[in-house]
């Protein structure tokens, strides 16, 4: 920016870069490092808080007490210097110059004796570099804690007779009757296979019925049932047995009238 | 350095390597101590090691690249459920066939893809017959006479139920938000960590 | 079961476990003992094993996830030669976007870009999701519901802390309070003071 340089600030014979077509012929004045390892060190800044808090700390300054003039002036040369190094100038600094160069302004403009309760302009600023500053020291601080790899080392013995053993996945009710629930969704879409409501038992029954026939093989009609189940056990077997005839899974015989009857699983 | 500082810098050296460590490795760990502490102060140093583990639950061993400490073999039984891996989860797939099986049983494969619309893999019948949740019950007589899948003893076991007469009927779980607390109920009635190899 | 018995089956898992074991995990290894072994038996199991380890080379140590056995610091470096490759160095980046995600969580990246002034890059987050040292737990209820990420215990374990009270105090730069002073201070020896009229 324009502002003219102060007097003392020192001046090298060549230049250092160049600016717009204009010779950078001074480093500012807190740089204290060779020109070549300019470009590693203004990388190494971690934004523009970063930048302001070393300019703030190079000069020895109490972040209270920051001379605002002075550091903008700073803090637009190393932004100068970004530029004519052709580092990726992230606009995070160009937002902060120019909340530096507001900062500036509005300390220059005379202000209403009356309003004491506005905010110095630089207490915004100050709170931000503080905040920053905390977390880039907690951060230090993180970095020398003992670390696993470094300092810490846990102990992880082999042991070659252990095998990895896959356990199969355990299922909850609710998954299966939520997997339940999409596929008679999905049912319902074509009409043909509409889930009828068919009493549970009496299906369950079905299964133990069969399972009970061997194949090819009569079994007594009355052996299939229980009579301690009671009346309504017996009607689910009686059920079951006529849904399985009309699935055509099973077969009844019957000699002659009134002679037993024998179940039979049918075999093709 | 006396013998049982060295043998303190083996022991960290061995238990903190994933690799056993061979003689020559254990001697670079004092390339800069003067004088260096040749072989067989070494070898006295593991003898110490050896010796001071007698009786814990690691040990000291030779293996053909070096040494290593590793677990006892008499303690590795003990801790075999370290390597248990349960995989995440069944497939949406493999639940829908189990529910179908649960609430149409005795039921074929046929049966299942025609109400899915989707095939139903071999490897979700093998899975579910391997879990030991279903079983086959007989034979359709239709043409290819499929097999009738039902469930076991061991699907009521998982889920907590008694007899399938405890599965909620089909209208609720049409209606799965009021299920809800009924659910909650029976699974927390579940015994909590039931072996999975029920009989 | 006595408690040396149950002291060694511990330390053989602790020795073998790739991570920090909780007590529950320990508890686990007993779960077809009869009776199992209570909570009280297994603290008393880990005292025995934290005696007989005093004065070896490792010791055993709590983490946030449990318990683990580590090389004693006094030792680490005498086997730094082991590792050919120094250990990564994390960026500033990574280490500012770490502690105050650590300090402030849960917190959203745009939180963390004020107060850094730069953008985080994803790459960094992707990083540290990845290490298991932070997780997303929930999304702030503002337009975009961001994402609030919160450290992992797998983040404590890695810097051998039981819990996030372990961290070192966040610095106080300067007491905040002391500003508005400070201020009016400044505000005095400040140039020309000139009335608008107003008064």
């Amino acid at each position: 920016m324009g502002e003219p340089r102060p007097p003392s600030e020192p001046a090298t014979d060549r230049p250092l870069a160049r600016v717009r077509g204009q010779p950078l012929a001074e480093i500012p004045e807190d740089l204290y490092i060779p020109p070549d390892a300019l470009e590693v060190f203004l990388e190494a800044f971690e934004g523009p808080l970063d930048l302001l808090l070393y300019l703030i700390k190079r000069q020895n300054l109490d972040i209270l007490d920051i001379p605002i003039a002075e550091i903008t002036r700073q803090y637009m040369a190393y932004v100068e210097l970004m530029k004519a190094l052709r580092l990726e100038l992230a606009a995070e600094y160009l937002v902060m110059a120019a909340m530096l160069a507001e900062i500036k302004s509005r300390m220059l403009l005379p202000r209403p004796v009356e309003s004491e309760d506005e905010e110095d302009p630089r207490a915004e600023l100050v709170r931000r570099l503080q905040e920053y500053e905390r977390f880039r020291q907690a951060a230090e601080r993180l970095d020398e804690l003992p670390r696993v790899g470094r300092e810490l080392i846990p102990v992880h013995l082999e042991t070659p007779q252990a095998k990895v053993v896959r356990l199969p996945p355990r299922v909850s009710l609710t998954e299966l009757l939520s997997a339940l629930q999409e596929v008679m969704a999905r049912a319902e879409l074509h009409q043909h296979h509409r889930i009828q409501r068919d009493p549970l038992s009496v299906r369950a029954r079905m299964s133990e019925v069969l399972e009970r026939l061997e194949a090819g093989r009569f079994t007594e009609f009355t052996e299939l049932f229980d009579p301690a189940e009671g009346r309504a056990g017996v009607v689910v077997t009686f059920l079951a047995l006529l849904e399985l005839l009309k699935a055509a899974l099973v077969e009844l015989i019957q000699a002659e009238p009134f002679a037993p009857i024998h179940v039979k699983k049918k075999v093709a | 350095m006396n013998n049982e500082q060295i043998a303190l810098i083996v022991e960290a050296a061995l238990m903190a390597s994933e690799r056993p460590l061979s003689l020559e490795a254990l001697a670079r760990l004092f390339a800069d101590e003067e004088p260096r502490p040749e072989r067989g102060r070494l070898l006295e140093a593991l003898e110490i090691i050896r010796q001071a583990y007698d009786g814990r639950a690691v040990e000291l061993v030779e293996v053909a690249s070096g040494y290593r400490f590793q677990v006892r073999k008499s303690w590795v039984p003990w801790i075999a459920k370290l390597w248990e891996e349960r995989p995440a989860r069944y497939s949406r797939a493999l639940l829908e066939t189990l529910a179908l099986i649960a609430y149409r049983q005795p039921i074929t494969r046929g049966e299942i893809e025609a109400i899915r619309g989707v095939s139903v893999s071999s490897s979700i019948i093998r899975t579910l017959l391997e879990r030991d949740w279903i079983r086959v019950v007989g034979h359709k007589e239709v043409p290819g006479r499929p097999a009738l899948y039902a469930t076991t003893r061991a699907f009521l076991d998982h889920f907590g139920l008694k007899s399938l007469d405890e599965l909620p009927p089909l209208p609720e779980v049409k209606d799965l938000e009021h299920l809800g607390e009924r659910l909650a109920g029976l699974e927390e009635a579940r015994p909590v960590e039931v072996s999975d190899g029920q009989g």
